[in-house]
């Protein structure tokens, strides 16, 4: 448990230095380390397969953001936006950070989770029958793949579209010039 | 740019092929060990990232052009699609694993068990190396233009 | 037509793959084929008219699987966005000329209909959130198509607040898997209804409509919409207005709460005050604006207004022991105005991409007297404004009344008002369209302007003779109770939804 | 109270993306929201002293699988959608990044309260 919570705190504490520092590249770093902090988390949590990919999404992903900050003139862009607007936004994520405090007591404790205690739950099922209804012996592979598979065509279209999005913003030319028909 | 020094060059030039040579694993094995499709495929475009940054954008686009990658990338996404059409036609329904239910009963914990689930591991490897790959290529060879 | 309910997504996205294969050499053949697709889909939906029907992809029972639902809310949707989809492609095949990289943008319109479908048909909650993002993640890189700085930032904006919309809606997910222990949605309406509205689920009921209402762009969450749908190209912004905050906002918001969480009074009253802050604070905006993209967009932020007030009456009347027949009259008229928005906002937008490309901006005082210059686009646009404002002929005029007569019905008289006000509103804003954009003089630097021809004047003219026949819908016997009454009863019926798929 | 940790890290994100003015930072924000709720979804599976949702051998007694393995298996749900979830995030990164980068060629800046074409 306490080692839960050390790596809670230490990504805790790397968000509030991204959020903070003015520096944006060691903000970008920040992020690194919370992404393997979660990778950290995801494999004590017994999610090796998350661990893997979140590890390998996040390098990447950390190349796609250095991209962005490395090679502009940093002119370090601090503070935040006017003050008004500031502080309505504080307030209303204050708000919702008191009233959101509470939301947690009725869920089952960490660390017994619900689909145990649910009656019929989808999970059970998975456990129990994974292995022999779809034969993968990695049942969230069996999950991913065959009883949510229509999710991971979701899931593929959504990095599709997002690639096809990022290459149609980044193109050279974007309009030319139409000729006059009749 | 020409790419870094040689050391980084020849060392890179072996360690590419044991990055891909993982990534192929954990596609193939995904059904069986941690892994899957997604994490192999971004190890896969890590892989050639890897020889991007070494050796340069330029002998990147020799040995694999932007086209041909984006091509992968739809032939990846079509065959995903084209392992749940293969459902309907054989099983009645979209998405239904056919390969397992029908033909491979039984057969578990082997390299060919689990009907589809390996098809679709490798179809989406392929499609999310191929479009990651893209991404960031795309991203590193996007020059602004001069200011007018 | 029986087709399996998965061709709805599977086969707009199968073409979107395919697209980038083609690329430039064949270029014709990929306009063809994503019209083809968009006709297809249309024809689809209505073959899907009047059906009930639950699909249960990869032959594994819920809740092990995913299944999809389609009843009478869904079919709805699916018509808007057939029709509104197959009339903005047909309308880009000219228009999207002055662009480069058209393949990319046949592609990118499919998988954003692909994810409106799947959003519309989903009925796992968890499935509804994956579609939601392709919707979304293509429309900003529509909107940003132009590449251009208005573009750009509006995108940007865009992009922003829907993440962190997404974000709530995942969150919302999450925590109601953690107190129910499923993700189908009519597992967790039992669940829910067992159990009761703990705070969990309270919190997570919060973060839902806060995150629709974000997709949706209502009143206090509208800051995207105005930047975000005049700088997309016409057609986008004909599909961003017509269906996408419909499909991912209204739809979205209804099965939750409706079908879901089920009502209850305070909750129909967030919905109603929601919905008039809409429509006022839309109104008063749009009426101010010279950019005639930008006073459409405000205007729909007004019209939805109406939709989710519909809804919401509907919602107080049925939680509050109200007449159903009552409930179901506002219901009615929201989801007859959700449609008829869906057809003549779109001909707006597609009329004022139509005026931009011959004149080159889209700034109001710099036109005048196009009437002469521009006949198709002149009868059409006035058509649809005629249409908006609720003049009586035609079909907004109908959705407007059903709304001030359920209102009476149920005694809040002051909602009649302000819907009757806001009405003349909308009157005002689009004689003033009418006004400077097509009456007066002829603009300076204007002379040269020309209709536009081909595949973009059939477009608006079809919209604008299904516009004039919308008033129809709720005549012709045959037709309501086929396409509108099925959906108001999805509504009515709240959380029988769940023993409905269930059987 | 470990929920509530995620809930803080999530309300930091939120934080950061509506008060910022950096494009970049903006971005951040939006990420570390996203690993707050994949986060949050896995810790909703975890079963004290748990073991991997993956079938070994040894869990295997006589064809079928072992009491033991089922009684202390964690959430194998939660982990595919935090799969697809994590995909979902690249994506939009990769998209957001591509508006950052554009933008920043046709401004010459990173700072939103500068980048004000639009009103109204």
């Amino acid at each position: 448990m306490a080692m839960f919570y050390g790596l809670m705190i230490f990504m805790l504490i790397a968000a509030i230095i991204a959020v903070e520092t003015k520096n944006l590249l060691s903000s970008v770093i920040c992020i690194g380390a919370i992404g393997f902090g979660a990778s950290l988390m995801f494999l004590f949590l017994r999610a090796p397969d998350i661990a893997i990919t979140q590890i390998v999404v996040e390098v990447l992903g950390l190349i796609i953001l250095i991209r962005a900050t490395i090679a502009r003139d940093l002119t370090f862009i601090s503070g935040d936006r006017e003050f008004f607007n500031t502080v309505v936004s504080v307030v209303i994520v204050l708000v919702i950070l008191i009233t959101g405090m509470h939301i947690f007591e009725q869920l089952p404790a960490f660390g017994s989770p619900v689909f145990a205690e649910t009656a019929g739950a989808a999970s059970q099922t998975y456990i129990s029958q994974g292995l022999k209804q779809t034969g993968a012996a990695n049942i969230v592979a069996s999950v991913i793949l065959d009883y949510r598979a229509y999710d991971t065509l979701g899931e593929a279209t959504v990095l599709f579209t997002s690639i096809i999005g990022a290459t149609v913003i980044l193109r050279d030319k974007s309009k030319k010039l139409l000729e006059v028909e009749n | 740019m020409k790419g870094m020094t040689i050391i980084v060059k020849t060392i890179s030039s072996w360690v590419k092929v044991l990055i891909f040579l993982f990534g192929i694993y954990i596609i193939l094995f995904g059904h069986l060990t941690p892994g899957g499709g997604f994490a192999g495929g971004v190890i896969l475009a890590s892989s050639y990232v890897l020889v991007m940054l070494a050796f340069g954008k330029e002998f990147v686009e020799e040995n694999l052009p932007s086209s041909i990658a984006s091509k992968l990338d739809c032939a990846g996404a079509f065959l995903f699609a084209m392992i749940a059409i293969l459902g309907l036609v054989f099983g009645g329904t979209f998405f239904v694993n056919f390969i397992y239910q029908k033909y491979l009963p039984g057969e578990a914990l082997n390299l060919i068990s689990a009907g589809t689930i390996p098809l679709s591991n490798i179809a989406i490897g392929l499609k999310v190396g191929a479009s990651l790959f893209l991404v960031i290529f795309t991203l590193s060879t996007f020059r602004p233009k001069e200011k007018e | 037509m029986n087709v399996p309910l998965p061709v709805f997504v599977v086969l707009p996205l199968i073409a979107a793959f395919l697209l980038p294969l083609l690329g430039k050499k064949y270029k014709t053949a990929a306009t063809v084929l994503a019209n083809v697709v968009t006709i297809l889909l249309l024809l689809l939906a209505i073959g899907s008219i009047g059906q009930s029907r639950v699909y249960e992809v990869g032959k594994w029972p819920i809740p092990l699987g995913i299944n999809m639902v389609l009843d009478g809310l869904s079919a709805l949707l699916l018509l808007a966005i057939g029709v509104v989809s197959t009339a903005a492609m047909l309308f880009s095949v000219r228009y999207m000329e002055q662009y480069t990289a058209k393949a990319k943008f046949l592609c990118l319109f499919l998988l954003m209909v692909a994810g409106m479908n799947g959003v519309v048909l989903s009925g796992d909650i968890f499935n509804l959130f994956v579609f939601l993002e392709i919707a979304s993640i293509a429309s900003y890189a529509l909107v940003g198509f132009g590449c251009e700085h208005e573009e750009l930032e509006a995108s940007f904006k865009y992009m922003v607040l829907g993440s962190i919309a997404s974000m709530f809606v995942l969150f919302a997910v999450a925590l109601v898997y953690g107190n129910t222990g499923t993700l189908n949605m009519a597992y967790i309406s039992e669940a829910i209804e067992v159990s009761g509205l703990n705070i969990g689920l309270g919190f997570a009921l919060a973060l839902f409509i806060a995150g629709f209402s974000l997709k949706a762009a209502l009143v206090p969450f509208h800051a995207w919409l105005p930047d975000a749908h005049p700088s997309a190209p016409a057609p986008i912004s004909a599909m961003l207005s017509g269906v996408l905050i419909k499909a991912l906002g209204v739809y979205a918001l209804c099965r939750i709460v409706f079908n879901m969480f089920g009502v209850s009074i305070q909750l129909g009253w967030l919905l109603v005050t929601l919905g008039i802050l809409s429509m006022i604070v839309g109104a008063f905006l749009a009426i101010g604006q010279w950019d005639f993209k930008r006073l459409l967009a405000y205007s729909s932020i007004s019209q939805i207004g109406y939709v989710v007030l519909g809804i919401g009456l509907g919602a107080v009347i049925l939680a509050g022991d109200g007449e159903v027949a009552t409930a179901s009259l506002a219901i009615l008229g929201g989801l007859f105005h959700l449609l008829n928005h869906a057809v003549y906002k779109s001909l707006l937008f597609l009329t004022s991409g139509s005026v931009q490309m011959s004149t080159g901006t889209r700034e109001m005082r710099e036109m005048g007297g196009l009437a002469d210059k521009m006949p198709v686009t002149r009868t059409t646009c006035t058509i649809a404004s005629a249409s908006i404002a609720g003049v009586p002929p035609f079909s907004g005029f109908w959705s407007k009344l059903i709304l001030v007569i359920a209102a009476v019905q149920a005694g809040f008289y002051w909602i009649a008002a302000v819907i009757v006000f806001v009405s003349l509103c909308t009157l005002i804003m689009y004689l003033k369209v009418q006004r400077y954009v097509f009456l007066g003089e002829l603009g300076e630097n204007l002379g040269e302007v020309k209709e536009n021809k081909g595949s973009m004047q059939i477009a608006m003219v079809s919209l604008a003779c299904l516009c004039v026949l919308m008033g129809l819908l709720l005549f012709v016997p045959g037709l309501r109770e086929n396409i509108l009454e099925p959906a108001v009863k999805v509504l009515t019926d709240g959380l029988e939804y769940s023993s409905i798929v269930m059987k | 109270m470990l929920y509530a940790l995620c809930f803080l890290l999530f309300m930091t994100g939120l934080y950061c993306a509506v008060v910022k003015k950096n494009m970049v930072k903006i971005v951040i924000g939006i990420l570390v929201m996203e690993y707050a709720v994949n986060l949050f979804l896995i810790m909703l599976g975890y079963r004290t002293n748990g073991i991997a949702p993956i079938v070994g051998r040894s869990d295997l007694e006589a064809g079928e699988i072992s009491e033991l393995f089922i009684s202390s298996t964690v959430d194998p749900l939660p982990q595919a959608l935090v799969l697809t979830a994590i995909v979902i995030s690249l994506g939009s990164l990769a998209l957001m990044i591509s508006i950052c980068i554009r933008t920043y060629e046709k401004y010459g800046t990173f700072d939103i309260t500068q980048i004000r074409r639009l009103k109204g």
